[in-house]
């Protein structure tokens, strides 16, 4: 008789009930009324519910199945990052999908899937929960991309982002097999162990190289980023804005604890690398960033330069650093998705509103609006008091610490080249006559609901940032040590 | 270095697939008009794809048996050691198999399983 | 039995395999299929390792990999479905309405 | 005394009302802005009270950034110098925003307009109460926001979009040398708290000092208009007039004055720095007062005399006289607000007029703005007994003890402002009027809303210079009411000396005012004749003549030719082909990296595979 291991669901609890949720409405997809309006409700009641469970288990450190799940403060702190993504996606999407006729249960249980593989990868202990972790979000954002089945533009950007996405998933997988293989495990803590015992192991460093491609694709860092820019601008906007916001959280947590944890013993091999991805990403992100009239497409490469200030943090490294990178994430989900939000509220007569031009003189139709936008703009450029500049200021502050001045003067250069693309948005609404075709603002209950919350995070984080930082700080400590 | 060999057949098959698409690269000579990229055939526009045609509906059973067909091997592990995983393994294939009910359910609901 | 080196030789070329099938060919059916040799090759040095290692664990992964990459050829088949449906051809040059 | 923070706590919330509901507020935009001013305006009162009786003290919001050996908190610092600073920002903020009523009537965006001058005053008021430097940056930068979203309120013109970009551009170069001043403080002193700071200072190495608070004034030319970072000033005329009064005369502008006398402890510690600041100081009072005397447009005079005045509080403050400075500054926002929105009500009146040439004659058709602007002008140039006179001959007297030469300089500035000051008023309402017909018939009173608060200030200057500033053997009133925070040096003021340095410069001022009354009132001057060099007139008139003459030829000329020749060749040449060069090579850098993204998958799919053989290529050579 085999004896039944012990089975801790609590560890899973938050994913568990994201994951529940997501069945749920599958089975009320099935059933009357035929309208979905309400399957949007349910979906960000189970999101909410996993929001306040996680906040309520902070500093109630569990581990279950051979310490394959962790539920740390490390895990939660993503939780609730991740959470926020997916609670804003779903408010942006009510009415943006009604508007465009793609109202379908699929598309919150696909959300709410997608999600709980977030926080599965946030809490994953073991590289095969990191797969896992990293499959079911995928699968289900694959999906979501192409979910305008009428619209070229859609198809192609989840063809394109399946099909790299899966070759990337090729390589992370074989670096896994080549790690287990060198170190007799896929757990953190005893490939620490085994890595520790053999430092310079050929296999764990190849492996090693073929997880950062892995992980360099879902982050889309410098030079696996160039399917970011056709995805956000061919998936449905609410969609990009979770793909920009919680899946790069997701593989931010799962990368931060491989490489802190798992891999520490390598840390002078990967902390040069990654201060050459780094400096890389956000050169190229910002540079090419300046050169594109597409709102969305604008705004990926603007995420991909923001990847590399992130990237700067995690060279740093020590708490400093990574808590940065942590707190960073937070201000970056609230901004970006804000971003894509007010985005995504405003329309020409033929569709979507996303050439530069369609926004000249917005601040005149639609006050309100351009403020917002203008605000979250302005927190990407890192303009004080709000949350990007914050961030950015733990960020190279961390980084300025650990001695790493080049890097830091890259990432300031890159801010100053940052702020023109961010401003020439925020002239065209402001200091513009209206040009071309009428835009006008989508009625959206949801979406004002959704911006106004990420207005607030901005502003609360750039205000009075301090304690969220000692959460950060405080969730990455233990790993760490 | 016990893993010298794999690492000279990576080595040597990257540098095949990398030689057989870097040489005409840099050897090649390149012209292009848009003459040039366009698909040929016979000078006339594309008039067929070229892998032939088939009917969407086989591809969709196909994914659907592919889904069910794989969940199978973890029942078959299951099956052999039924008796040693008692009523744990029993429970928890109870589970697995309604989680996959429930999918099957909802396929049958949709009309993924209608042929026409 | 063959020494475990000449398992890992062989997925290490598996591997290389299919990094080159999804570089060269067009047909996004075929490029999903060497995207799965890849996979396959993981597969491989999985059991390989597992072997020499004496434990389970990485048998135990194989049927993780193998069901994931079920569900990822449900999706992919999907999509290219999807794409069919509307653009009547299959190769993925075709794909390039977005760039630059 | 946390309800310090009330007082910038009112107008952000009025901002936030009429930026959200502005659509829905339109015309009721003031019953949100100007009760918030007032309540504001309360809150400084009872502050200003509570610092009266002696008291100054902190008070710490919350923590805003922490990081392991850095921390920075929004407090507030309120000490008298605070609580003037805040009684002039909402005491004339209050009165702008009311005059704004009727002056914005009827303009499109009235609630924005009241939504960006609520902003104005918080961050303001806030950039008055912070208690360190980064904060103190933080506002000042908003500060500069507010001004140039204002500058190019009325963005459909061209010339006001360009003004606010011209205004950011040479702010920027300001905020550089703030920026850095920053830092330097944050190494040398490990925080960035003023109270920390300047006990710091007590002990600090002088090159240091001497490098922070140059840097510092950098900050200070950029914001205050000194020379040679004043360009901006004159053309942000193309915002509103009571944008004109409130940010570029009265209170922002008067920033770079603020924070220099706040951090008077670094500047003490260098000779050289204070010899900087009274010499720029200096240089700008009597450089923009020589290009005042020939403006044509009236709010240009105003903006070339409040780029002045700076340079006088600069000079007081060089001179180490940091109250007499900052007294001058109160005093100034008074009179300089008063003529700025007496300038507006004749605008207003002549719907739009500015030209000088185009007016004339006007004091009977509009006589509570022109005996109020009479008033300010008195004011200004310092009249006997009213504000600016007690204000400058403080300055007057510190440099007559600390510099001769520049005691010179600054009298030859009062000169000058006494001339171009009542050209403008004479211009204005009493010689025969130049406008049109049509125009004249039209040219009308302003409303109550408008005029009353030209009283309110014009009873403040007439009543603020008397009521503080009359010196005795400690110093003014108002001195020893700042002495907590700046110090005074006991001062040579009184005696003989004193007194002859009063009378002579009332006899400057009276000669200048009379010169202007020679050439502009004695005899009728023809509309094209004003402001125009090279027509040569007859009797009196010739040798004022004679000096516009050489002036164009001697400076205007000379230095357009230069400057020409700067910017064809050095600015256009070097300058923007370095700006503009790198701006296009980054341009071109990104068109060019953008075609990288072909859109083909098997072009992403090859890049990522080198860049995973580049990484396992890394690894295994290391």
């Amino acid at each position: 008789m085999i004896p039944a291991p012990p089975v801790a669901l609590g560890a899973l609890l938050p994913a568990l009930i994201v994951f529940g949720t997501g069945v749920l409405v599958l089975l009320l997809d099935l059933v009357p009324p035929r309208t979905k309006d309400h399957l949007g409700g349910v979906a960000l009641a189970g999101i909410v519910i996993a929001l306040l469970g996680s906040i309520s288990l902070w500093n109630h450190e569990t581990r279950a199945f051979r310490d394959m799940v962790l539920l740390d403060n490390y895990a939660l702190f993503f939780h609730v990052v991740i959470c926020y993504a997916a609670a804003l996606a779903v408010l942006l999407s009510i009415d943006y999908l009604r508007r465009n006729g793609v109202e379908s249960g699929e598309y919150y249980a696909l959300l709410l899937f997608s999600t709980a593989g977030m926080m599965l990868l946030a809490s994953a202990g073991d590289l095969l929960i990191v797969f896992l972790g990293i499959e079911l979000m995928s699968l289900s954002l694959y999906v979501l991309a192409g979910l305008f089945k009428m619209r070229l533009a859609s198809g192609e950007a989840s063809m394109k982002y399946f099909l790299l996405g899966a070759f990337a998933t090729g390589f992370l997988l074989y670096g896994i097999a080549l790690i287990y293989g060198a170190t007799g495990s896929t757990n953190f803590d005893r490939i620490a162990a085994a890595a520790a015992a053999r430092p310079r192991d050929t296999l764990v460093t190849i492996g090693l190289g073929l997880l950062l491609v892995g992980f360099g694709f879902k982050i889309s860092s410098v030079p696996f980023h160039m399917w970011a820019p056709d995805v956000y601008e061919g998936a449905p906007t609410s969609v990009t804005a979770l793909i920009a916001t919680g899946s790069k959280a997701a593989a931010f947590a799962a990368l931060i604890r491989v490489l802190t944890v798992a891999l520490r013993a390598a840390q002078p091999d990967w902390s040069v690398l990654l201060w050459a991805v780094a400096a890389v990403t956000m050169t190229a992100g910002n540079v090419i960033a300046i050169a594109q009239s597409n709102l969305k497409r604008m705004l990926a490469y603007s995420s991909i330069a923001h990847v590399g200030y992130m990237l700067v943090g995690l060279v740093a490294g020590g708490v400093p650093g990574a808590g940065a990178v942590l707190f960073y994430l937070l201000a970056y989900t609230f901004t970006t998705a804000g971003a894509f939000g007010a985005i995504l509220l405003v329309e020409r007569s033929d569709g979507e509103a996303v050439e530069v031009g369609d926004y000249a003189g917005l601040a005149r139709r639609h006050p309100v609006l351009a403020a917002t936008l203008g605000l979250f703009l302005l927190s990407l450029v890192g303009i004080p008091p709000l949350a990007g500049f914050v961030g950015k200021f733990y960020l190279f502050g961390s980084a300025v610490r650990a001695g790493y001045l080049w890097l830091t003067v890259i990432g300031v250069l890159n801010s100053a080249i940052a702020a023109y693309y961010y401003l020439r948005v925020i002239v065209y609404m402001y200091m513009r006559e209206p040009e071309g075709v009428e835009v006008r603002l989508v009625p959206s209950f949801a979406g004002g609901v959704a911006l106004a919350i990420a207005l607030v995070g901005i502003v609360l984080l750039g205000v009075m940032p301090a304690p969220f930082a000692d959460l950060a700080q405080v969730a990455v400590a233990p790993l760490l040590r | 270095m016990e893993y010298l060999p794999i690492l000279l057949t990576f080595a040597f098959a990257a540098g095949v697939a990398g030689a057989l698409l870097g040489i005409p690269l840099l050897i090649a000579p390149r012209r292009l008009s848009p003459v040039k990229l366009a698909p040929f055939e016979c000078g006339k526009d594309p008039i067929a794809i070229s892998e032939g045609r088939f009917p969407i509906k086989f591809s969709t059973v196909a994914i659907l048996f592919i889904i069910f067909d794989i969940e199978l091997f973890f029942l078959w592990l299951w099956a052999m050691l039924f008796r040693r995983l008692g009523w744990f393994g029993f429970v928890e294939m109870l589970v697995f198999l309604a989680i996959l009910m429930l999918g099957y359910l909802y396929i049958w609901r949709k009309g993924g399983l209608e042929w026409e | 039995m063959a020494p475990e080196s000449w398992y890992l030789a062989l997925s290490a070329v598996l591997f290389c395999i299919g990094v080159v099938g999804v570089i060269v060919r067009r047909n996004p059916l075929v490029i999903f299929m060497s995207i799965e040799v890849m996979l396959n090759a993981a597969n491989l040095a999985f059991v390989a390792f597992g072997h020499r290692l004496g434990t389970a664990d990485g048998q135990a992964v194989v049927f993780f990999v193998m069901a994931v990459a079920a569900a990822e050829v449900a999706v992919g088949l999907a999509i290219i479905v999807a794409i069919f449906r509307l653009r009547r051809r299959l190769s993925v040059d075709d794909l390039s309405l977005m760039r630059w | 005394m946390s309800t310090v923070w009330l007082i910038p706590a009112f107008p952000l919330a009025g901002a936030l009302v009429n930026m959200v509901f502005g659509r829905v507020i339109g015309r009721s935009a003031h019953w949100i802005a100007v009760p918030a001013l007032v309540a504001s305006f309360l809150g400084s009162c009872v502050v200003f009270a509570r610092v009266w009786s002696g008291q100054a003290f902190t008070t710490t919001l919350f923590t805003w950034i922490v990081a392991a050996d850095f921390e920075t908190t929004v407090v507030a610092l309120v000490d008298p110098l605070t609580g003037v600073m805040l009684l002039v920002v909402t005491g004339v903020g209050m009165l702008i925003h009311v005059y704004s009523i009727g002056y914005m009537h009827d303009d499109p965006g009235y609630a924005r307009f009241f939504a960006y001058l609520n902003l104005f005053v918080f961050s303001m008021t806030m950039l008055v109460l912070a208690g360190n430097f980064l904060l103190l940056y933080v506002f000042w930068e908003a500060v500069g926001l507010c001004s140039y979203l204002l500058i190019g309120f009325w963005y459909t013109r061209d010339s006001a979009a360009q003004a606010g970009k011209k205004a950011f551009i040479v702010n920027r170069v300001g905020d550089f040398g703030f920026g850095l001043a920053i830092m330097w403080i944050w190494i040398a002193f490990g925080t960035l708290d003023y109270v920390a700071v300047f006990k710091g200072a007590e002990t600090l190495a002088p090159a240091t000092a001497t490098g922070i608070a140059l840097l510092l004034f950098m900050g200070a030319c950029g914001k205050s208009a000194q020379v040679p970072l004043h360009v901006w000033l004159p053309d942000a005329m193309e915002g509103p007039t009571p944008v004109s009064a409130l940010i570029h005369a009265a209170t922002m502008v008067t920033a770079g004055v603020y924070m220099v006398a706040r951090s008077h402890a670094l500047f003490e510690r260098s000779t050289v720095a204070l010899d900087v600041v009274l010499w720029v100081g200096v240089i700008t009072a009597v450089f923009a007062a020589t290009i005042g005397l020939v403006q044509t447009d009236i709010k240009r005079v105003l903006a070339y005399s409040t780029v002045s005045q700076l340079g006088y509080m600069f000079a007081a403050l060089g001179l180490g006289a940091y109250t007499a400075g900052i007294f001058h500054l109160v005093t100034h926002a008074f009179f300089k607000a008063l003529l700025f929105l007496g300038a507006g009500s004749v605008i207003h009146g002549l719907h739009g007029e500015q030209d000088l040439r185009k007016m004339g004659a006007l004091a009977p058709r509009m006589r509570v703005t022109a005996m109020t602007m009479t008033i300010g002008a008195l004011g200004l140039v310092g009249f006997p007994g009213l504000a600016g006179f007690f204000s400058k001959d403080e300055i007057l007297a510190a440099a007559f003890f600390g510099s001769r030469a520049a005691w010179a300089l600054l009298l030859a500035g009062a000169f000058m402002t006494a001339f171009y000051t009542f050209r403008l008023i004479f211009l204005a309402f009493f010689t025969g009027p130049r406008m049109s017909k049509d125009v004249a018939h039209h040219a009308h009173e302003s409303p109550r809303v408008m005029t009353w608060p030209l009283i309110a200030l014009a009873a403040l200057t007439v009543v603020a210079g008397a009521a503080v500033g009359i010196p005795s053997e400690h110093g003014t009133p108002f001195a020893r009411f700042l002495s907590p925070v700046l110090p005074v040096h006991e001062g040579e003021h009184g005696g003989a000396a004193g007194v002859m340095l009063l009378v002579l410069s009332v006899i400057v001022v009276a000669a200048g005012i009379l010169l202007a009354w020679f050439m502009y009132m004695a005899a009728p001057v023809k509309a094209e004749t004003i402001g125009q060099p090279r027509t040569v007139l007859v009797r009196l008139l010739l040798n004022a003549w004679y000096v516009d003459w050489l002036y164009d030829r001697a400076i205007v000329r000379p230095l357009y030719a230069l400057s020409v020749f700067l910017a064809r060749v050095f600015d256009l040449g070097v300058i923007d082909g370095l700006v503009n060069g790198l701006g296009r090579a980054v341009v071109w850098w990104s068109a060019g990296l953008r075609r990288l993204q072909t859109g083909y998958v098997v072009n992403y799919a090859l890049t990522m595979l080198a860049g995973a053989v580049i990484f396992v290529a890394y690894f295994l050579a290391r």
